[in-house]
C-alpha cells in the first residue's frame, strides 16, 4: 500500500491526493492534455471494443483474467499496471522516494493550507435546482453537500448532486471545441459562426433555432430572450426525455394555466400517490418532501399515513401502509372512482374486490382528513389524473393548506414533445439553417417517431452546434461540438422547485476551458467574450433595485440562494366540469418507460458511481432490465435474466427480465438512459436502449405490447441476491417491523432475544471512562431508501469502482449498503430499507481473529481498520455476521487518471490492491472536529460532527454521535423503546442500532 | 576407508554452529539497514533550488517560526510560504544575489518554486500540526535544531518507534506553550528551573505531568490507538 | 583366522579391533572385555543391540536432562513473549477482550515447547554424540565399513591404562573374531 | 516379535522369513545405489514437474495480479487456498503418526513404512504451507505474522488462530523434519560405506555425519529418538486441533464447533493413512518390496482407516444433531442448506467416499487386496478434500444476513494451484525414492530373528 501510495506522488505530485502538496491548475491541465486528450481516450474505447483488440489481450495475457471483458476495460489494463508496480513495491518498499512540494506564488487570503473551505451552489437537474454546499481542498472541489439554508435542502441532497463531482472530473468529458471531431479552438467556431449569424441578421434569425432542455435559470433566460428579440424570427424549442408535459396539461386542463404544485407534507396526516415516486432522487422537491414526509414517522407523535396506487414498483411504494399495484393506464380510473367518491366529477366507475377496499378505505381516510391530507399523481401519468388530483385536493380542501399552487419553475413551459416535433418539421421544411443545441442529447433520447436524429444527420440545416458536457450522439450528428462547463465550474442561476434562485458559483477554474450554456448564449447575442460572472451579476444587479447591491449580492453568493426569491402561493381557481377520460385503445400487456433511478434518462451513464449504485429495489447495477410480476412471468415461463425481444407497436427492442414481486401483471416497466453509444469508458454499450419504443403517443406507458422470448439469458448484475428475510428455517428478524398498535402494546418487541450486557466471562472495557464513545442510531421508520448515504459514503471515502463483471462476483465495495428486505405475497408485498453500515461492535469478532492486529479497537470504541498494516488474510471479513468488509481482490483503485487524483479526498488514505476495507463512521471527520475541540479546550458539540451518511440523509434517518453524553441526539434515540441491535443474540454489542419500523395502516383498507 | 579429512570435524562442527551466528547476524544488519539514515534520510540534507538557511534566518535574523509556516497552529499542515513571504524582504535586501534568482524568477514568471519535501510521511500517516503546538510539543522536539541547520535536514527518523517514543510517555517531552517556538529552550534541571504560572519545576517528568493535567493530553492508551494516526 | 597388520599409518595406535559376525558374540566379547578389568573400550554394530551400552560399562545419559530443559525454556519464551506483546510493548483492545487472555495464548507456549525440546533433543544427542565426526580412526579399518552392513566390532582404546599392545592381541584373540585389526589413529 | 498375531488372531509376518542383515541392507540399498533409473520414473517425475512448474505460474500471475484470479468474494472470503490447505495437513498426519505414535506402542509393524511416511509428510506439510502464504493479499508482508523486533513497535496479534497455525505448522514441520532426518543418519551411514561413487560417498558420508554405530552413540540415539517420538505425539494430535480453530474459534455457523478438534484429527488420520496406502501399494510393487511392506501392512493401515473413518462418520452425526438440536435457527439452516442448498450434491459425495464406500473395508479380502485398498484410499482422499470444501465453503456462503448470501465458482487458477500442489509433491516423492532407502534399513535389522541376543 505504501508504495502504491508512493506511485501516486512520484507521477504527478501537483495532483496527488497526498494532504500536503499544493493544486496548480495549468499543470493539471497539461497533464489531461497529454494523457488523455479526447482523440486518445476515444480512439482507445473504440479499439477496446473490436475484436482483435480482445484476441490481443487474450494472446497478450491468459484468458479468465475477465477483468478484461468489462465494459471498462481500459481501467483494467491500469489495474495491471498498479498492480505490478506494487509487486515492484515488495523489494525495500520503506524507503520513500524524494517528494517535492509545491507552495503558491501568492498565497490567497482565506487558504489555510490543510483546511478545507465549503461554498454555496447549486445542482440543476431538468429545471430544478438542488442546493448545495460544497467541500474544497486547495481548489479542488472533494465533496458535494446539501444547503442546510436552504428550504429545499435542509442539508439533504439527492443521490444525483452527490454523484455530480464525479462527472466534474469525468476523464472521458468532451475536452475541447471540436468541429466534425477534429480539435478546434473557440476563436475557430467564432470565426466559424460569423458568416451565418451575419446572413441570419438580415434574416432577422428566420433560420435560427435553440433547442435547450428545461431552464429555469432567470439570467439563462433572460439571455435567451434578447437574443431572441435581436433575431425576432428565431425560435426556442424545448425538450427533456423526462419532462412534465402531463403535469403541465393537467393543470391546464384544471386550471386553464400552466401553474406548479407543491405539497406540504409536514401538514398532512394522510397522502395518497397517484404513481408519484415522491421520496426518491428526481421527483422535484424530493429532498425537501423526505424530510418532511419522515417528520410525521415518529410513531410516539402524529404519525401519518401512506397510501401509494402504482404502476411500477417504487422506493415510495415499498414506504407506504397500503399499496395498490395498478397499471398505469388503470390509475385514471381509480382517480375517477375516487373522485367521485369524494364527492367531484361525478360518474367515475367503481371497481371490484380488493381495489375497492383500497378505494373505499383511501376515500373515507381522506374525507376523514380535510384539509390535512395530499393526492399526489405522478409525472407520466396523464393530464387527467393530475386534473382529478387537483379536484380532489380542492373537494377535500387541502389547497392552501398542504398543496400549494405557484408559477412554474420552468422559464418556458411548453409542451416539450410538440416543441421537439415543431422544430423536426421546421428543420425537414427547410426552415433552419443555424441549429443551437444547448445541452441535452436528443440525437438519443428524443422519442423514435419524431426522428430527431434523422432530421439532424439527414436534413441540410446550414450549421448545427452542440454545446455539451460531453461529445454525446447528438454532438457527432453536429458540426461544431462545444464543451460545455460542468455547473462546478462556471457562474450560474437556477430556481429550486419552491421557486426560491440559487446562485451556482464555480468552485474551480473550468478543467478544460470549457463554457457555460449562459456564456455561449450571451456570445450568440453578440456579448464577444462575456464571462458568466458579469452575466449573472449584472442581471440581478438590474432586479435589485432597492438598496446596496453589493451587500445583496455578497449574502446571496455566500447563502447560496437569493432571499425572497421563492414564489409565492397563487390562488387558482378550478374551471370546472368534469374532467373527461383519456380514451386508451385497447391491447394486452402495458409498457412503462421509466427515468433510471441512477442514471436518470442517460445523462448520467458514464458517471461509475450511479452506475454501480444499486438501484433501490432490485439492487441492480450496471444494467436496466425489463421489470414484470411474479403472476406473468409464470404465465409466460420467463425466469430472471432470461433474454426477450418487447415489440412495442413495431418497434422492438431486447432486454433481460427481471421479476419484480408487486409489479402489476400485464404490465412490463423498462428505464430509459442505458445502451447509450458515445457516453465513454463506464456508460458506452451498457444496458439497452428502451428509446428505441419509445414513442410520443406512448411516451409514459402505452399498451398492445408483444413479449417474445429469445432463448439466451443475460447476466444480471445485482449486488444483493436473496431478497427476504424467509429462511426455509424459518424468518430472521434483521428488520424488526410493527404495526401502530402492537408496537402500542408491546412497545419493547424489538428487543427479544438480545442477551444481557453483563454476559461475558471477562471484565469488559470500560468506555465510560472517556470523554468519547461514538455511535450511531439508524431509524428505519425514516429511511426511504434513497440511496444517498450510499453515493455519500463513496464520495467521502474515495471508495473504488469495481465494474459489472466483479459486482457479478460479489466484489462491490460499498462501505454502506441498503438491505431491502420482502414481506408477505409476492404480488403485493411490503418491503423495508435497512442502510448498513460497519456495526462498530465493542465485542467485534473481526478483530479477535486478524493474526496481525490490522483491526483493533480503538479508546474511543470504534472498530478501526489500519489498510497499512493489513495483510488482507480475508479472516476478518468471513468472521464478520454484518459482512460490511471489503476486500480490495484486485488494485481496484485507478492510480493513473490526474483527474481522480483531484477529486479524491486527501483526508483519507487509497486502498490499495490486497487490502480490507470498511466503514469508519468517517474517522477522519472525527479526528478533525476532535481537534478542533481539543485546541479550544471543549469537546465536540454534538451535531457538529456528521458522518457522511448522514449529513447527506434527507430524512435525518441515520443519527451520529457521543453516546458517553446523555444528552446527545444519538443517546436519546437509542434510549428509545424502539431501539435494537442487530444480530444482538450474538453478543457483539453493535454501537450502531436501529430503530424498529412502525407501520400505521388503516384497518378498513386491509386488502 | 576414510573418505574425509581430519580437519572435516573442526569443518563440520564450525559450520554447524557458525551458521546460528551468521543468520542472527544477518537479522541484525537488516534491522540496523531499516534505521540506516539511507532509509530514513534523518540528518540528509535534500537537494533544495535555494539553499536555504534556517540558521541565518532564525538565529541571525531572529525570524519566528511562524511568520513563514503561518498554518502550523490552526492546520494539520504547517505552510510552506509562498513565494511572496521571501519577497516581502527581498524585494528590498540582496534584490539581485544570483542565489536568489529562482525566487525572483517564481515572482516574475507566476510559477511556483519546486522544493523538496524535508520531513516527509508516508500518505497513510495523518499527522496534525496544531494539536501538537496546542499541547506543548516544540518545533525542535521533533525538527532538532533547526535554528543551527544552514541547510534543512530531517531531525528525526521519523518512524512510528520513533513517534510511539512520545505518545507513549508525552510528560518526557511536552513544555509549556509559551515556550513552543522557542529553538533555545531547555528542559528543567535543578539548575535550570522553569516555572509555569506561579509553579517551579526542577525536572522534566514533575514539568510533563503537570502540563499533561494543564492541557489536558490525552493518555498513552488513547494517542496511541491506531486510528490517531492512520485513517 | 587371519592378522592384519595396518601399514597405513606409521603413527601410534588408537586401538585394537576385533571384527565378530554376530551381535551374540559380540556382546559377549564386550562383556568378557570389561570383566578383564579394561575400561575403555566401544562397540559398533548395524543396529542397536539390547544391553550393549551396560556390555562396555556406559550408564549415564544426558539426553533426557537436556530435552527436559530445553522444554522449559521454549514454553518460558512462548508464554512470556505473548505476555509481553500483549501487555506491556503495545496493548490494544482486541475485539473487547483482555489484554492478557491467557487461554488465548495456551496454544503458542505449546508449540514453543514442543519446538525448543524437540531440537534440544536431536542437537543435544549430536552434541554428545560429538557428531558430526566425518573423519574418524576406526574409519581406517577397510573392513570397519561392514559395521554398517552386518558385522560386529569390538575396541579397545590405546588410552585404556590396562592396554598393552601384545597382551590385549592376545586377549582378544581369545574370543576368536573374525579379523583383529590394529587401528591406527 | 517378527511373528506377532494381529488382531484377528490370524498371523501375517512384517517381513517375510529366509532375510539376513545382509540381504535387507543390500534390497534397500541396492535400489538407491545399483538400481538403473527406469524410464517410467523419469516419465513419472517429468509430470510431476511440469505441474509443479504450472504451479509456479499460477502463482506469479496471482501475485501481478491479485487474489481477485480466484473465485473468492465476500462472503466467501476462503475458498480453495484454505481447504487445499487443510486437505494437506492433514494427510501430513500420518507420517509422524506412524513413526511417532507407534512407536510409542511398539508397534513394530511401522518399522518399514515410516520412513516414506514420514518423508510424505514433510511433502504434504510444505504443500500445504504454500497456502496460508499465497492466500493473503500482499504475500510479501505475510512475515508480519512473525513476532520479530520491527520499526513498527507493533506485534503479531497472539489471539489469532492464524498466528496459532503459523506456530503449529512450522513447529510440526521442523519436527518432523529432525525427526526424519535422525532416523536417516545410519542408513546414511550404511549408503557411505556401500556406495561405489565417490560423489555419491562424499554427499551420503557428510549427511551421515561420520555415523559409526558405537554403542554410547546408539544408546543416546534410542533416548533421543524415543524422546522426539514422544514430543512428537501430542505436537501431531495438536496441529490438527489447531487448524480445527481457524474454524472453530470463528462464529459462522458450521465453523463454531466443539466437535472439531477430535473429528479433524481423525479426518487427519484418515487422509493420511489413505494417503501412505496410495503412495505405499504402488511402491512396493515397482520396487518388489513385498518382504518387506507385507500385508500385514496393509491390513493394519485399512484397520486404522476403517476405525478413524467410524469416527469421522460419528462426527458428521453430531454436527448435524446440534444443527437440529440447538434450536439455534442458523445452524438449523446450515443443515437444511447442506442437505438442500445448492451444494447439497457435493454434501452427499462427500458422505459416499468418507462414510459410504470406506466400509468395505470390514472386510477382509478388501483388507488385501492392494488394488482394492488403492482405491479406497483414492475414494477417502476425495472426500475428506470435499469435507473441507463444504466447511469452508458452504458454511460462509450462507450465513447470518440473508441480504449478503453469496455463491463460490472456483477459477481455473484454483485449479492449477491446487493440482499443481500434487504434481509438487509427487515430484518430490520421486525424488525422495531415488536417493535414499525408503525403507528403514537399520530398523528391519532389528525386526530380524538373528537380530536378538540373551543374556
Amino acid at each position: 500500500m505504501m508504495k502504491d501510495e508512493q506511485q501516486i506522488k512520484s507521477q504527478g505530485q501537483d495532483v496527488c491526493p497526498g494532504k500536503k502538496s499544493q493544486l496548480k491548475l495549468e499543470d493539471v491541465r497539461a497533464e489531461i492534455e497529454k494523457t488523455s486528450g479526447p482523440q486518445y481516450w476515444r480512439s482507445l474505447e473504440e479499439l477496446a471494443g473490436t475484436p482483435e483488440f480482445q484476441e490481443m489481450l487474450h494472446r497478450e495475457f491468459p484468458k479468465g483474467a475477465s477483468e478484461w471483458l468489462d465494459s471498462v476495460s481500459r481501467r483494467g489494463f491500469l489495474r495491471l499496471m498498479g498492480a505490478s508496480m506494487a509487486l515492484a513495491g515488495m523489494t525495500g518498499c520503506t524507503k520513500l522516494p524524494l517528494e517535492p512540494i509545491v507552495p503558491y506564488v501568492r498565497q490567497p487570503e482565506e487558504v489555510v493550507p490543510g483546511r478545507p473551505m465549503f461554498y454555496a451552489t447549486a445542482m440543476t437537474l431538468s429545471g430544478y435546482a438542488s442546493p448545495l454546499l460544497v467541500e474544497s481542498h486547495l481548489g479542488r472541489p472533494t465533496k458535494v453537500e446539501g444547503n442546510p439554508e436552504h428550504p429545499a435542502s435542509l442539508g439533504g441532497t439527492d443521490v444525483f448532486a452527490q454523484a455530480s463531482l464525479l462527472d466534474l472530473y469525468d476523464p472521458d468529458r468532451s475536452q475541447t471545441v471540436t468541429h466534425l471531431g477534429d480539435i478546434r479552438s473557440w476563436d475557430r467556431f467564432v470565426d466559424g459562426i460569423r458568416g451565418p449569424l451575419t446572413a441570419q441578421k438580415a434574416l432577422s434569425g428566420a433560420g435560427i433555432r435553440i433547442l435547450t432542455p428545461t431552464i429555469s435559470s432567470p439570467t439563462l433566460a433572460a439571455q435567451i430572450k434578447s437574443l431572441l428579440s435581436a433575431y425576432p424570427q428565431a425560435k426556442w424549442h424545448v425538450y427533456e426525455p423526462i419532462n412534465r408535459d402531463n403535469v403541465i396539461a393537467g393543470s391546464q386542463m384544471a386550471f386553464g394555466q400552466p401553474v406548479e404544485t407543491q405539497y406540504r407534507l409536514e401538514g398532512a396526516n394522510v397522502i395518497l400517490s397517484l404513481d408519484a415516486d415522491f421520496l426518491y432522487g428526481g421527483f422535484p422537491g424530493a429532498t425537501r418532501y423526505i424530510r418532511d414526509y419522515a417528520n410525521r414517522r415518529n410513531p410516539d407523535a402524529n404519525i401519518n399515513r401512506l397510501y401509494v396506487v402504482e404502476s411500477t414498483p417504487s422506493a415510495t411504494g415499498v414506504k407506504a401502509e397500503h399499496r395498490l399495484p395498478l397499471r398505469a393506464s388503470e390509475i385514471e380510473g381509480f382517480a375517477h372512482a375516487l373522485a367521485g367518491m369524494v364527492g367531484v366529477n361525478a360518474g367515475g366507475a367503481t371497481l371490484e374486490g380488493e381495489q375497492q377496499k383500497f378505494l373505499a378505505g383511501v376515500a373515507k381516510d381522506l374525507q376523514g382528513n380535510r384539509g390535512a391530507s395530499v393526492v399526489m399523481a405522478g409525472d407520466h401519468q396523464s393530464a387527467a389524473v393530475h386534473a382529478l388530483a387537483h379536484a380532489i385536493n380542492a373537494a377535500l380542501g387541502n389547497v392552501g393548506k398542504t398543496v400549494v399552487y405557484t408559477d412554474t419553475v420552468d422559464a418556458n413551459p411548453v409542451n416539450q414533445t410538440e416543441s421537439l416535433r415543431e422544430l423536426v418539421s421546421d428543420m425537414h421544411g427547410g426552415k433552419v439553417d443555424l441549429l443551437l443545441i444547448l445541452s441535452g442529447n436528443p440525437a438519443y433520447d428524443a422519442p423514435v417517431d419524431i426522428g430527431f436524429a434523422d432530421a439532424l444527420e439527414k436534413t441540410n440545416v446550414g450549421m448545427r452546434v452542440h454545446v455539451g458536457l460531453h461529445n454525446t450522439e447528438t454532438a457527432a450528428l453536429c458540426h461544431w461540438h462545444i464543451n460545455e462547463a460542468h455547473y462546478l465550474e462556471a457562474w450560474g442561476d437556477t430556481r429550486a422547485y419552491d421557486g426560491s434562485v440559487c446562485i451556482v458559483q464555480p468552485l474551480i477554474q473550468p478543467l478544460y476551458a470549457g463554457r457555460s450554456a449562459l456564456e455561449v448564449v450571451a456570445f450568440l447575442g453578440g456579448q464577444a467574450n462575456a464571462n458568466g460572472y458579469e452575466l449573472v451579476r449584472g442581471y440581478w444587479q438590474k432586479q435589485h433595485t432597492a438598496g446596496d447591491f453589493d451587500s445583496f449580492w455578497r449574502k446571496s453568493v455566500h447563502d447560496g440562494f437569493v432571499a425572497g426569491t421563492a414564489f409565492a402561493p397563487k390562488n387558482v381557481a378550478m374551471k370546472g366540469g368534469n374532467v373527461p377520460a383519456t380514451n386508451v385503445e385497447p391491447g394486452d400487456i402495458e409498457i412503462n418507460f421509466r427515468r433510471d433511478p441512477s442514471i436518470y434518462d442517460g445523462r448520467f451513464a458514464n458517471n461509475g458511481w450511479l452506475q454501480e449504485l444499486p438501484k433501490p429495489l432490485t439492487k441492480l447495477t450496471w444494467d436496466n432490465a425489463a421489470l414484470i410480476g411474479p403472476a406473468m412471468a409464470d404465465r409466460l415461463k420467463l425466469k430472471t435474466e432470461d433474454m426477450v425481444e418487447l415489440d412495442v407497436r413495431g418497434r422492438k427492442v431486447q432486454s433481460p427480465i427481471w421479476i419484480q414481486a408487486g409489479h402489476p401483471d400485464k404490465s412490463i416497466t423498462v428505464f430509459l438512459g442505458y445502451g447509450r453509444t458515445r457516453s465513454g469508458r463506464a456508460g458506452s454499450e451498457v444496458g439497452f436502449d428502451m428509446y428505441r419504443a419509445r414513442t410520443t403517443t406512448g411516451l409514459w406507458f402505452t399498451n398492445g405490447v408483444q413479449i417474445r422470448k429469445l432463448g439466451d439469458t443475460y447476466k444480471l448484475a445485482s449486488t444483493q441476491g436473496y431478497q427476504t428475510m424467509e429462511t426455509p428455517t424459518g424468518e430472521r428478524p434483521l428488520v424488526q417491523a410493527a404495526t401502530l398498535e402492537k408496537y402500542r402494546d408491546e412497545p419493547k418487541f424489538a428487543k427479544e432475544g438480545e442477551p444481557p450486557t453483563a454476559l461475558t466471562l471477562y471484565q469488559p472495557y470500560d468506555y465510560k471512562k472517556e470523554a468519547y464513545a461514538w455511535g450511531m442510531a439508524i431509524d428505519m421508520n425514516r429511511c426511504t431508501g434513497c440511496n444517498n448515504c450510499i453515493v455519500a459514503c463513496q464520495a467521502e471515502n474515495n471508495i473504488a469502482v469495481v465494474g459489472k463483471e466483479q459486482v457479478v462476483k460479489g466484489r462491490h465495495m460499498h462501505w454502506l449498503r441498503v438491505d431491502v428486505y420482502y414481506e408477505g405475497d409476492r404480488a403485493n408485498p411490503s418491503a423495508h430499507f435497512q442502510p448498513v453500515p460497519c456495526m462498530q461492535c465493542e465485542n467485534a469478532p473481526c478483530e479477535v481473529v486478524c493474526p496481525v492486529g490490522a483491526t483493533v479497537h480503538s479508546t474511543e470504541g470504534l472498530n478501526d481498520m489500519v489498510y497499512n498494516r493489513c495483510i488482507g488474510t480475508r479472516y476478518c471479513s468471513n468472521n464478520c455476521p454484518y459482512k460490511v468488509r471489503r476486500f480490495n481482490f484486485l488494485l481496484f483503485q485507478d492510480w493513473e487518471t490526474p483527474q481522480y487524483k483531484m477529486m479524491r479526498n486527501p483526508d483519507v488514505s487509497i486502498r490499495s490492491r490486497g487490502v480490507m476495507e470498511k466503514c469508519t463512521y468517517c474517522i477522519q471527520r472525527i479526528n478533525e472536529h476532535r481537534i478542533d475541540a481539543e485546541r479550544a479546550d471543549t469537546l465536540v458539540k454534538d451535531g457538529t460532527l456528521q458522518t457522511a451518511c448522514q449529513q447527506s440523509c434527507p430524512a435525518e434517518a441515520i443519527i451520529f454521535g457521543n453516546i458517553n453524553d446523555p444528552n446527545s441526539k444519538v443517546s436519546k434515540l437509542k434510549s428509545l423503546d424502539r431501539n435494537y441491535s442487530l444480530l444482538g443474540e450474538l453478543n457483539t454489542r453493535p454501537r450502531t442500532t436501529y430503530l424498529a419500523e412502525i407501520r400505521n395502516p388503516n384497518p378498513e383498507a386491509e386488502g | 576407508m576414510q573418505i574425509f579429512h581430519r580437519s572435516t570435524n573442526t569443518l563440520s562442527r564450525a559450520t554447524i554452529f557458525g551458521a546460528v551466528f551468521v543468520i542472527a547476524a544477518l537479522f541484525w544488519a537488516m534491522a540496523q539497514i531499516q534505521r540506516s539514515p539511507y532509509v530514513t534520510y534523518a540528518g540528509v540534507a535534500k537537494p533544495q533550488p535555494v539553499p536555504f538557511s534556517h540558521q541565518h534566518h532564525v538565529t541571525g535574523l531572529g525570524i519566528d517560526c511562524r511568520y513563514c509556516h503561518t498554518s502550523v497552529e490552526t492546520s494539520s499542515f504547517a505552510g510552506i510560504p509562498p513565494t511572496k513571504t521571501c519577497m516581502n524582504c527581498h524585494s528590498q535586501i540582496w534584490t539581485n544575489a544570483a542565489l536568489l534568482e529562482p525566487v525572483r524568477e517564481s515572482y516574475r514568471s507566476d510559477k511556483s518554486l519546486q522544493w523538496t519535501r524535508v520531513n516527509q510521511l508516508p500518505d497513510f500517516v495523518y499527522f496534525n500540526h496544531s494539536i501538537h503546538i496546542n499541547k506543548g510539543v516544540g518545533c525542535n522536539t521533533c525538527h532538532g535544531p533547526v535554528d543551527k541547520m544552514p541547510l534543512m535536514y530531517q531531525f528525526a527518523s521519523l518512524q512510528m518507534e520513533w513517534c510511539l517514543e512520545c505518545h507513549r510517555a508525552p510528560e518526557k517531552f511536552i513544555r509549556p506553550r509559551e515556550q513552543v517556538f522557542n529553538m533555545r529552550y531547555e528542559q528543567p534541571t535543578s539548575n535550570k528551573v522553569v516555572t509555569v504560572g506561579d509553579a517551579k519545576f526542577e525536572d522534566q517528568i514533575a514539568l510533563g505531568r503537570a502540563l499533561i493535567k494543564k492541557y489536558n493530553v490525552r493518555p498513552p492508551m488513547d494517542i496511541t490507538t491506531c486510528s490517531t494516526c492512520h485513517r | 583366522m587371519t592378522v592384519i597388520h595396518s601399514h597405513l599409518h606409521p603413527h601410534p595406535t588408537y586401538g585394537l579391533m576385533a571384527e565378530f559376525d554376530s551381535a551374540q558374540d559380540l556382546i559377549e566379547a564386550a562383556n568378557r572385555t570389561r570383566e578383564a578389568g579394561y575400561r575403555k573400550i566401544d562397540a559398533y554394530s548395524p543396529f542397536p543391540i539390547e544391553g550393549m551400552a551396560e556390555a562396555i560399562g556406559f550408564h549415564k545419559n544426558g539426553v533426557p536432562l537436556v530435552v527436559l530443559i530445553g522444554g522449559i525454556v521454549g514454553g518460558l519464551a512462548g508464554y512470556l513473549l505473548q505476555y509481553w506483546v500483549a501487555t506491556m510493548a503495545y496493548p490494544v483492545n482486541i475485539g473487547g477482550k483482555p489484554f492478557h487472555s491467557w487461554p488465548a495464548f495456551i496454544v503458542v507456549t505449546f508449540e514453543m515447547t514442543i519446538l525448543f525440546a524437540g531440537l534440544s533433543a536431536v542437537f543435544g544427542m549430536l552434541a554428545l554424540n560429538g557428531l558430526p565426526m566425518p573423519y574418524h580412526p576406526v574409519f581406517n579399518v577397510p573392513r570397519f565399513a561392514l559395521a554398517s552392513k552386518d558385522r560386529f566390532f569390538l575396541i579397545v582404546f590405546a588410552s585404556d591404562p590396562k592396554y598393552d599392545a601384545a597382551v590385549t592381541r592376545q586377549f582378544l584373540e581369545g574370543f576368536h573374531p573374525r579379523s583383529l585389526s590394529e587401528v591406527p589413529s | 516379535m517378527a511373528e506377532r498375531d494381529d488382531a484377528l488372531g490370524r498371523s501375517a509376518p512384517v517381513i517375510e522369513p529366509g532375510h539376513t542383515f545382509a540381504t535387507v541392507t543390500d534390497k534397500i540399498s541396492s535400489i538407491v545405489l545399483t538400481r538403473p533409473t527406469s524410464r517410467g520414473w523419469f516419465l513419472g517425475f517429468g509430470v510431476a514437474f511440469a505441474l509443479t512448474m504450472m504451479m509456479l505460474f499460477a502463482i506469479s500471475y496471482l501475485v501481478v495480479k491479485g487474489t481477485g484470479i480466484w473465485g473468492i468474494n465476500i462472503p466467501i472470503g476462503w475458498g480453495f487456498a484454505i481447504v487445499n490447505f487443510v486437505w494437506w495437513i492433514g494427510i501430513g498426519h500420518a507420517g509422524t503418526l506412524i513413526s511417532a505414535i507407534l512407536l510409542l506402542l511398539r508397534q513394530s509393524w511401522r518399522n518399514s513404512i515410516n520412513r516414506f511416511a514420514e518423508a510424505m509428510t514433510l511433502f504434504a506439510v510444505a504443500a500445504a504451507g504454500i497456502f496460508p502464504l499465497i492466500h493473503t493479499g500482499r504475500p510479501w508482508l505475510a512475515y508480519w505474522m512473525f513476532p520479530y523486533p520491527n520499526t513498527m513497535g507493533y506485534w503479531p496479534q497472539f489471539r489469532s488462530p492464524l498466528i496459532w497455525d503459523v506456530f503449529a505448522v512450522s513447529t510440526y514441520f521442523t519436527i518432523s523434519l529432525v525427526f526424519w532426518f535422525i532416523g536417516l543418519v545410519p542408513d546414511l551411514a550404511t549408503l557411505r560405506d556401500r556406495s561405489e561413487n565417490r560423489f555419491a560417498k562424499i554427499i551420503y558420508g557428510m549427511l551421515a555425519l561420520g555415523w559409526r554405530g558405537s554403542a554410547r552413540h546408539w544408546h543416546r540415539y534410542e533416548t533421543a529418538y524415543l524422546l522426539l517420538g514422544g514430543l512428537a505425539t501430542p505436537l501431531v494430535l495438536s496441529v490438527h486441533t489447531v487448524v480445527s480453530f481457524d474454524f472453530a474459534i470463528a462464529i459462522v455457523p458450521g465453523w463454531h464447533t466443539t466437535i472439531f478438534p477430535p473429528y479433524f484429527v481423525a479426518g487427519a488420520i484418515y487422509s493420511g493413512f489413505a494417503m501412505v496406502m496410495m503412495l505405499a501399494i504402488p511402491i512396493r510393487k515397482v520396487y518388489n518390496l513385498e518382504d518387506f511392506i507385507t500385508d500385514r501392512h496393509l491390513q493394519n493401515s485399512a484397520k486404522v482407516m476403517l476405525a478413524t473413518g467410524w469416527i469421522v462418520a460419528y462426527g458428521y452425526g453430531m454436527e448435524a444433531f446440534m444443527g437440529w438440536y440447538s434450536g439455534s435457527s442458523s445452524d438449523q439452516f446450515l443443515l437444511w442448506n447442506r442437505l438442500h442448498g445448492p451444494y447439497a450434491p457435493w454434501y452427499f459425495a462427500l458422505l459416499i467416499c468418507n462414510i459410504g464406500i470406506p466400509q468395505l473395508l470390514a472386510f477382509r479380502k478388501m483388507r488385501t487386496s492392494p488394488l482394492g485398498l488403492f482405491l479406497i484410499s483414492l475414494v477417502v482422499l476425495v472426500g475428506m478434500w470435499l469435507e473441507r470444501f463444504i466447511i469452508v465453503v458452504v458454511s460462509l456462503h450462507r450465513d447470518f444476513l440473508t441480504s449478503s448470501w453469496g455463491m463460490y465458482y472456483p477459477t481455473k487458477w484454483d485449479w492449477m494451484t491446487y493440482i499443481g500442489t500434487i504434481g509438487m509433491f509427487l515430484a518430490a516423492i520421486f525424488l525422495f525414492v531415488r536417493i535414499l532407502p525408503m525403507i528403514s534399513i537399520f530398523e528391519m535389522r532389528t525386526l530380524l530373528p538373528e537380530a536378538e541376543v540373551k543374556e
